[in-house]
C-alpha cells in the first residue's frame, strides 16, 4: 500500500490543473519526486510542491496507491483524470473534470464537486457525498459520446446536463438534479431519486428512472403501459419518438 | 462635398450596406437609409462624448497621459498577469480582432466575445446538431414563411424586415409582405408582434417544450402532444407545425428568447433537429440575430485562427475551449482572472454585478471610443477610432457574410488595430527584457 | 541575393522525365537556376528523395471548413497522426495549432509544409463569401494558394444559357472570377444548388433546373464553352451530379462523354472530375452497392481528354463539406449527424457534416477500395491527381499513409484482411498487384497538378521555376517500398527539408521559418462593349435580388497577400 | 404591496440607440425602467414613473416603473443594461450563459430615485 496525503499550502483562486494528480503518476514515487511533478497553474507550470504539502507513506503499485487530499481543492481540476487504478479519497469541495476519462479505480468526494464529473469516464467507481454542479458523466463539446462505463453516485443534488450523451454505465443521484438529464443519452442507466425536470430529451437507448416528481415531461414520449420495479409501480414511457428512440424512462 | 455610397452601417449583425453619407470638413453632415439605431451612431460622432486622451488611474481617479505611457502600463498588466481575461472584440473589425487573438496567445490569457452573453449558446447549439442555415437573400428570394422567435427585430434590427425578411421582395416573393406569412413566438406581445399574421404567446422559459412538440408532429406523433404544450392549446401547435410543413421556404430568425431562457442552448439545439426533420417535407433554415455588428466576425476569425469560435484559453499555450469554465463570465464569478483587457465591448453594463465586482477589484485596461460604465472600474483606458467611421476594416453580418466597412472621417485616434499591435510589440519587448 | 546549392540529391522529376537521378539543384533568388556561386549555403541531399513542392490540386482548407471547425470542436483534440495532428503549444516560430480534419489556419501551413507539400487549391469558393476564403487564405502560412469559384448553379449563368448569350456569359464568369479572385470555374452538382433551395435536388445530366429551364447537361457545356473562350488557365472541374449515390458511375461517365466534344483552348486536359471516388458507384441501392471503378477506369483509359483526382478516403473520422447541399442532408440523415448547410443568394448551396468512414462497414471498406482501384485500374498517371478531398475523405495529413497503400500490395492485403466477406464480394481491389513507384507518385502528387492548372514553375524542378522543393529522407533504389512501407510513411510525414521559393521551412520535420505564400488568380479579359452589356444585368440581379450592394460584392486588393495576377485574352 | 414576478431583460430601440452614450440622461432614460403589464402595475398601486424596487436572490436596484400592454401579467421586462444587471443571476449554468431571463423577482413601489449610472457603478467599487 502506498499512501499519498496532499494538502493545498493556501487556498487559490487560479486554478490548479492537476491532471497529472492521479494514482497512475503517483505509484512508486517519493515525496520528493511528487513534489517536482509540474502542474498548470494559470498560464505558467510549477513544481507541485510550490503548491501542496505532501506526505508518501509506503511504495506501491497503482492499484495499491491511494491519494488523500485533507481539505478543500474547490479550485484544483482534473483530479484522478484518466486514472486506471487505485483510489483518490478528497476531503473537501472538488473542482471541475474530476475523475475525467477515468478507466478504472475509485474517487471518494466527502464534499461537493463542480462541473463534469466523471466526464467520459469508461470504467470505475466515483462517490460523491455532496452535491454535483453541471453536466455529470457527460461529454467533451461536440463529441457524441460521454460517459461509457463505470459508475457515478451522487448522494446530494445535482444539477443541469446530468449524463448528456451517455453511452454506457451507471448514475445513481440520491437526491434532485436539474434540467433535462440523459440528454439525447446512447445507452446506460440512470436513476434519479428525486424530482427531474424534463428528463432524457433525445435518448436513443438506455434507461432513466426518476422517483420524485417530474416537471415539464417533453412532449415526445409514448407512454407503453407501467412496470415494476421492487415494488414499486412506474409509468412507462418510450422514446423519444423524434431520433427514433428505444430508451425507456420510468417515472411514478 | 464629399458623397461616400454603399457605407457599411456599424451597428448592428444586419450590416446593412446601403448607407449614403455625406461628409462636411471631415464631419459627418447627413446619413441616408440609416434606421434609428444607425443614425444615432453615425450622428453620434458628432454628439456623443468620446475619451478623449488616454488615461491611467491614480489615487482613485483617472489622470490624462500619452498613448505611449497607457500602452506600457496595460503591457505591464498583462505580463505581470497569470491569468487574464480578454474581452469584447466585436464592435471593432477583423483584422482587430485577429490581433486581440495572437495578443492573447502570446500572454496565456482567456479571450472571449460578447457572445458569451448573446449567442453564444447558438454556437454550443451547433456543435450539438450543426447549422442548418442560408445567407439572407435566400430569405428575401423564396421565404414564404418567417419566424421570429424569442427576437424583435423592431427594436433590435429595425431594417431587418425591410431587407431581408417580411417585408422584402424577391424574384420568388414578389408580393413581398403581401404573399408571407409571418408568426412571431415571444413571451410578450412585442412590436414586432403586432405587426406578424400570428403571435403565438408561450410561458418564458418553455421554448424547447414547443420545440421538441413541434418536431413530435412533423415526424408524425401527434398522438404524443398533451393538451397544452408551453401555454398554447394542441390545436394551435398542431396549426402551427402544419403551417411549417405546407410552406415552400420556412426560415425561423430567432434571438436571445431562445439562447437566454431556461433551457439555453439546447434550444437552439432542438430548433436546428426542427429544421433538419421540416427538410423532410420542406425547405427550412435558421438564422441566429446577431446583436454587435462583428460579433459574428470574431467568431469566424477566432475558429480559423483557434478552431473554437469563442471562450479561448490560452494558458497552456495552445487553444482550449469549454463554455462553462472559459467563458469570460464563468471565470469572473469564479473570481480567477487577476488582470482583464476589454475592447469594443462594455461588461460593466451587460454583466451580471457578481462579475462586474471582481472586475471592479482587478486591474482593467479598457480600449473603447466611448466612456461607459466598464471606464468607471478601468484603470488604463485608451481611447480609439470608431471602426466603420474613423477606421476601415472587415465585419461579418449575421449570415457569416463578411464586408469591408469604409473609412468616413478622419480622426485623431488610434485605431482597435494598431492599438493591439503596438500593446503586443511592448508585451514582446517586457518579456524578452526580463 | 540568397543562394542554395542542393547537392547530390536524388531527384525525381517527371516533368523533365527525370526519375531519380543523383544531381545537384541551384537556387537563386527563389528561383530555381542553371548554377550558382561558390557562396551558395549547401544542403546535402546525398541519400535523399528529392522533389518539387506537393501542390494538392483540390483540398477544402479555406472557407466551409470554418463551418467545420465550429461544429466541431472535439475535432481539436483528435491526434490521430502525431506530429501532424492535435493540440500544439506556440514557439517563437510558430503559433498554435489544433485539430486533424478540420485544424486552425496555421496548422494548416504548417503541417502541409511539414508533407513537402508547397502549393494548395481551395476546391470551392462561393463569389459572394469569397471575402471570407481570402481572410483565411491570408492566415495560411507557407503555402501558394489559389481557388476555385463556383458557377454551377448560379442565377446569371443559367438564364445567360437559357437565353442563349454565350458572350455575355463569358463576361460574366470573368467578372465573377474577378470579384472572388478565383482561378478557375467550379461546377457542383450542375443545378443541384438551385434545386437545394426549394428542398430538391437534380437526378442526372437531362433533368430541367426548377424555374431556370436549363438541365445541368447545358449548365456543363456551356460553361466549358466559356472556360475555353477565357483560354482558362484551369479546365473546368466538375463535381459530378448524383454524388454519393449508388449506381452513379453511369452518370460520371455520361458527364465525361459529354466533354469529348469540347477543344481545350490550351495545352491541359478540357475537363477535370474531381473526387470520382464518390461517383464511381454500382449497384441499384445501398444494400446492393459495389464498385463502380472498373466501368470508370475502362472509359478514362480509352479516353484522352480529361483529367481527375481521387477523393480517397481514410478510415477514421471525416469532416464532409461540400457546395452540393442535397447530398449533405442526406447524408446527414442517413447516419443521424450533425448538419449544417449554407445556401448563398442567387448562387450556390453547400452543406458540412462530419462523419466516420469504418473498415467494418461494407460501404465504407467498399468506398475506400475504390479510390485506389480507380489509381491502380487507370494506366497513365499523368490522368490522375492524389488527393482525399481533405477533409471529405480524409485529412491530408494522411497523404504519406494514402501513398503506402498506392505503393504496397502488401500494405494493402493487410487492410483489406480485416474487411468482411460482403465488401469483397463488391470490390476488385484484391486482384489488383500493380504498385506505383516513385516517379509515379511524383506525377500525382506535383507533375500532373502543374499541368492540369497551367502552371509552368510549379510542380517541377526546371530551371526557371519556383524553388519550391521537398527533400525527404529515404532513398529509391535503397527503400522497398512494397514492404518497408513504415519507413516511407515517416520520411512523407516529416520531410528533411522544405524549401519555400527558395527558403528553408521545414528542417527534419520541424517548422524552419513561416514566409507568406502568394495568391493566384485570374484576371480574363473581355471586350469592354459586351462586359458593359453583361454590367447592367448585373445590376439588376443586385438591385432587386441580392442583400448586397455591388460596391460591396468584389473582394479587395487589400484581401489578396503577395497577388499574381493571371490574364488572359479571351476569343469573342 | 409587493408582488412576485418573473423578469426578463432584453433590448430596446432606445437603449440601442443611446449604446454609445452611456454617461447621457438619454441612455439613463433608457434603460433603468421596469415594464409591467398594466394589471401589475394595478396591483402595487404605482403608476408609470414611480419608483420601483426590484429584489431578487442576486441584489435589488431602483428603476422606474412602466407599463407595456404586451407583457402578460407576472412578467417583468427592464431593459439590458447596468440596473438589469444588479438583480439578474450571474450562473452561467455550465454553458457561460448567465441568467438574463427568468428570474423570479419580487417589485415593491419606493421613495428612493434610481441611481444615475456612475453611482451605480460606484458601489461596485466601494465594495
Amino acid at each position: 500500500m502506498q499512501i499519498v496525503k496532499l494538502s493545498l499550502k493556501e487556498a487559490n483562486k487560479i486554478p490548479i490543473e492537476a491532471d497529472n494528480i492521479n494514482p497512475d503518476n503517483f505509484a512508486g514515487k517519493t515525496e520528493e519526486d511528487i513534489k517536482t511533478i509540474p502542474v498548470w497553474y494559470g498560464n505558467g507550470q510549477y513544481p507541485l510542491g510550490d503548491f501542496f504539502n505532501v506526505k508518501v507513506e509506503g511504495s506501491d503499485s497503482v492499484e495499491n496507491v491511494k491519494l488523500v487530499f485533507e481539505g478543500d481543492v474547490a479550485r484544483v481540476k482534473r483530479i484522478g483524470q484518466n486514472m486506471s487504478a487505485g483510489e483518490i479519497e478528497i476531503n473537501g469541495n472538488v473542482d471541475m473534470h474530476c475523475g475525467f476519462g477515468m478507466k478504472g479505480g475509485k474517487i471518494i468526494i466527502n464534499g461537493d464537486a463542480d462541473s463534469w464529473l466523471g466526464c467520459e469516464m469508461t470504467g470505475g467507481e466515483i462517490i460523491l457525498n455532496g452535491n454535483a454542479s453541471y453536466y455529470v458523466g457527460s461529454g467533451y463539446r461536440g463529441e457524441a459520446c460521454g460517459m461509457r462505463g463505470g459508475k457515478i453516485t451522487v448522494n446530494g443534488n445535482a444539477r443541469d446536463y446530468l449524463g448528456e450523451h451517455m453511452c454506457g454505465g451507471e448514475i445513481l443521484v440520491k437526491g434532485n438534479v436539474g434540467l433535462l438529464p440523459a440528454i439525447s443519452n446512447n445507452g446506460g442507466k440512470i436513476i434519479i431519486e428525486g424530482n427531474a425536470t424534463m428528463p432524457a430529451n433525445e435518448m436513443k437507448n438506455g434507461m432513466v428512472i426518476i422517483k420524485g416528481e417530474v416537471s415539464d415531461l417533453l412532449p415526445s414520449y409514448k407512454e407503453e403501459g407501467t412496470e415494476e420495479i421492487e415494488g414499486t409501480v412506474y409509468r412507462k414511457l418510450v422514446g423519444d419518438v423524434n431520433v427514433g428512440g428505444k430508451g425507456v424512462l420510468l417515472i411514478r | 462635398m464629399p458623397v461616400i455610397k454603399d457605407a457599411v452601417c456599424s451597428l448592428c449583425g444586419s450590416l446593412c450596406d446601403d448607407i449614403t453619407v455625406t461628409v462636411e470638413n471631415n464631419k459627418i453632415t447627413k446619413i441616408e437609409n440609416a434606421c434609428i439605431l444607425g443614425h444615432s451612431k453615425f450622428v453620434g460622432m458628432l454628439e456623443h462624448d468620446r475619451i478623449e486622451t488616454p488615461m491611467i488611474r491614480k489615487n482613485g481617479e483617472l489622470i490624462p497621459v500619452s498613448y505611449e505611457e497607457a500602452i506600457e502600463a496595460a503591457a505591464k498588466i498583462l505580463v505581470n498577469s497569470k491569468r487574464t481575461l480578454s474581452y469584447g472584440w466585436c464592435s471593432t473589425s477583423c483584422e482587430a480582432v485577429s490581433g486581440a487573438i495572437q495578443l492573447a496567445e502570446e500572454t496565456g490569457s482567456v479571450i472571449d466575445s460578447t457572445a458569451n452573453v448573446c449567442h453564444g449558446p447558438t454556437a454550443l447549439a451547433a456543435q450539438e446538431k450543426g447549422s442548418p442555415s442560408a445567407t439572407l437573400g435566400e430569405i428575401k428570394n423564396r421565404a414564404d414563411v418567417i419566424i421570429f422567435w424569442g427576437c424583435n427585430p423592431v427594436h433590435a434590427h429595425p431594417r431587418h424586415m425591410v431587407r431581408y425578411s417580411s417585408f422584402s421582395k424577391g424574384l420568388f416573393t414578389e408580393k413581398g409582405r403581401k404573399g408571407r406569412k409571418m408568426i412571431v413566438i415571444d413571451v410578450r406581445r412585442t412590436d414586432t408582434a403586432k405587426l406578424s399574421d400570428k403571435y403565438v404567446e408561450i410561458e418564458q422559459g418553455s421554448d424547447l417544450l414547443l420545440v421538441t412538440a413541434l418536431r413530435s408532429i412533423v415526424n408524425g406523433h401527434e398522438d404524443v402532444i398533451p393538451e397544452t404544450v408551453a401555454g398554447v392549446p394542441k390545436a394551435e401547435v398542431i396549426e402551427l407545425a402544419e403551417t411549417l410543413m405546407n410552406a415552400k421556404f420556412v426560415c425561423i430568425f430567432f434571438g436571445m428568447g431562445v439562447t437566454q431562457s431556461r433551457s439555453k442552448y439546447k434550444n437552439g439545439d432542438a430548433m436546428s433537429s426542427l429544421i433538419s426533420d421540416l427538410n423532410q417535407h420542406t425547405k427550412a433554415v435558421m438564422i441566429g440575430m446577431r446583436g454587435h455588428y462583428n460579433v459574428t466576425g470574431f467568431g469566424q476569425v477566432a475558429t480559423w485562427e483557434t478552431g473554437f469560435p469563442m471562450a479561448i484559453d490560452f494558458a497552456r499555450g495552445y487553444p482550449y475551449y469549454n463554455p462553462g469554465e472559459t467563458g469570460a463570465n464563468d471565470i469572473l464569478v469564479r473570481e480567477e482572472p487577476d488582470a482583464a483587457i476589454i475592447a469594443a465591448a462594455d461588461p460593466g453594463a451587460h454583466f451580471p454585478q457578481k462579475a462586474v465586482r471582481h472586475l471592479a477589484k482587478i486591474p482593467v485596461i479598457q480600449i473603447d471610443p466611448y466612456p461607459n460604465p466598464t471606464t468607471e472600474i478601468a484603470d488604463v483606458v485608451i481611447p480609439a477610432a470608431v471602426v466603420g467611421i474613423e477606421a476601415e476594416g472587415t465585419a461579418y453580418r449575421m449570415d457569416a457574410i463578411s464586408l469591408r466597412m469604409k473609412k468616413l472621417i478622419d480622426s485623431k485616434f488610434k485605431t482597435d488595430e494598431e492599438i493591439v499591435k503596438d500593446l503586443t510589440a511592448k508585451v514582446r519587448e517586457l518579456k524578452r527584457g526580463a | 541575393m540568397s543562394e542554395i546549392l542542393i547537392k547530390n540529391a536524388s531527384v525525381c522529376d517527371p516533368a523533365q522525365r527525370i526519375n531519380c537521378e543523383t544531381m545537384d539543384i541551384c537556387i537563386k533568388d527563389g528561383k530555381i537556376v542553371e548554377s550558382v556561386s561558390a557562396n551558395a549555403k549547401v544542403i546535402n541531399a546525398e541519400g535523399r528523395l528529392t522533389m518539387a513542392g506537393g501542390f494538392d490540386g483540390h483540398t477544402h482548407s479555406a472557407g466551409k471548413i470554418n463551418v467545420g471547425r465550429f461544429i466541431n470542436p472535439n475535432d481539436s483534440r483528435k491526434n490521430l497522426v502525431p506530429g501532424l495532428s492535435g493540440q500544439v503549444a506556440r514557439t517563437e516560430k510558430t503559433r498554435a495549432q489544433v485539430g486533424y480534419n478540420t485544424p486552425n489556419t496555421y496548422a494548416i501551413g504548417y503541417r502541409y509544409a511539414k508533407l513537402g507539400y508547397t502549393t494548395i487549391c481551395e476546391a470551392a469558393i462561393p463569389l459572394l463569401a469569397a471575402r471570407h476564403t481570402h481572410e483565411e487564405f491570408k492566415e495560411i502560412p507557407i503555402l501558394d494558394k489559389m481557388g476555385l469559384s463556383l458557377f454551377g448553379s448560379n442565377w446569371q449563368v443559367m438564364e445567360y444559357i437559357r437565353d442563349k448569350e454565350p458572350e455575355k456569359l463569358a463576361a460574366y464568369v470573368a467578372w465573377g472570377l474577378r470579384a472572388s479572385r478565383g482561378y478557375g470555374i467550379k461546377i457542383v452538382n450542375p443545378g443541384g444548388g438551385e434545386a437545394w433551395g426549394w428542398g430538391k435536388n437534380v437526378s442526372g445530366l437531362y433533368d430541367p433546373v426548377p424555374n431556370f429551364d436549363v438541365t445541368p447537361a447545358e449548365i456543363l457545356m456551356s460553361l466549358a464553352e466559356v472556360n475555353e473562350r477565357l483560354k482558362l488557365p484551369h479546365s473546368v472541374h466538375v463535381h459530378c451530379n448524383n454524388l454519393g449515390k449508388p449506381g452513379n458511375y453511369a452518370t460520371t461517365i455520361e458527364t465525361m462523354k459529354l466533354f469529348e466534344k469540347v477543344k481545350p483552348s490550351r495545352d491541359r486536359q478540357a475537363l477535370h472530375v474531381t473526387h470520382v471516388q464518390f461517383n464511381a458507384y454500382a449497384g441499384t441501392s445501398w444494400r446492393d452497392f459495389e464498385t463502380g471503378a472498373p466501368m470508370v477506369a475502362d472509359y478514362i483509359n480509352g479516353a484522352n481528354h480529361l483529367t481527375f483526382d481521387l477523393g480517397q478516403i481514410i478510415f477514421g473520422p471525416a469532416v464532409t463539406m461540400t457546395a452540393d447541399g442535397p447530398v449533405e442532408y442526406a447524408n446527414a440523415r442517413m447516419m443521424h449527424e450533425k448538419w449544417s448547410n449554407q445556401d448563398i443568394e442567387l448562387e450556390d448551396a453547400s452543406g458540412v457534416v462530419p462523419l466516420f468512414y469504418s473498415p467494418k462497414s461494407f460501404v465504407n471498406a467498399v468506398q475506400w477500395a475504390i479510390g485506389l482501384e480507380l489509381a491502380l485500374l487507370v494506366k497513365d498517371p499523368w490522368k490522375v491527381m492524389f488527393t482525399t478531398d481533405s477533409p471529405n475523405g480524409g485529412s491530408f495529413v494522411n497523404y504519406p499513409e494514402a501513398f503506402t497503400y498506392l505503393m504496397s500490395a502488401k500494405r494493402r492485403e493487410e487492410v483489406i484482411s480485416g474487411f468482411s466477406k460482403m465488401a469483397l464480394d463488391r470490390m476488385v481491389l484484391p486482384g489488383i498487384d500493380r504498385e506505383l513507384d516513385f516517379y509515379e507518385l511524383a506525377i500525382m502528387t506535383r507533375s500532373i497538378q502543374s499541368k492540369m492548372y497551367s502552371r509552368p514553375e510549379k510542380g517541377n524542378l526546371k530551371p526557371g521555376s519556383d524553388a519550391d522543393i521537398a527533400i525527404y529522407d529515404i532513398l529509391p533504389g535503397k527503400i522497398d517500398p512494397s514492404t518497408e512501407y513504415e519507413k516511407m510513411k515517416k520520411a512523407f510525414s516529416g520531410a528533411a527539408y522544405t524549401l519555400k521559393d527558395g527558403e528553408i521551412v521545414v528542417k527534419d520535420g520541424e517548422i524552419e521559418a513561416t514566409p507568406k505564400g502568394k495568391i493566384y488568380w485570374v484576371n480574363a479579359k473581355v471586350p469592354s462593349a459586351i462586359d458593359s452589356a453583361m454590367q447592367k444585368d448585373i445590376d439588376v440581379k443586385f438591385r432587386k435580388y441580392y442583400t448586397v450592394s455591388k460596391a460591396n460584392y468584389m473582394v479587395e486588393d487589400v484581401y489578396l497577400q503577395k497577388p499574381v495576377e493571371i490574364t488572359t485574352e479571351g476569343v469573342f | 404591496m409587493k408582488i412576485k414576478v418573473n423578469l426578463i431583460s432584453g433590448r430596446t430601440a432606445a437603449q440601442g440607440a443611446n449604446l454609445e452614450a452611456k454617461t447621457h440622461k438619454g441612455y439613463f432614460d433608457a434603460c433603468a425602467y421596469c415594464e409591467l403589464s398594466p394589471v401589475d402595475l394595478e396591483r402595487l398601486g404605482a403608476s408609470e414613473g414611480d419608483s420601483l424596487k426590484v429584489n431578487t436572490e442576486f441584489g435589488d436596484v431602483v428603476v422606474f416603473a412602466k407599463t407595456n400592454e404586451g407583457n402578460p401579467e407576472g412578467l417583468a421586462f427592464i431593459p439590458m443594461g447596468p440596473w438589469a444587471n444588479a438583480v439578474l443571476s450571474p450562473d452561467t449554468h455550465g454553458c457561460g450563459m448567465p441568467g438574463f431571463k427568468g428570474v423570479p423577482a419580487e417589485i415593491e413601489v419606493t421613495d428612493e430615485e434610481p441611481l444615475d449610472m456612475k453611482s451605480l457603478m460606484k458601489k461596485y467599487i466601494e465594495a
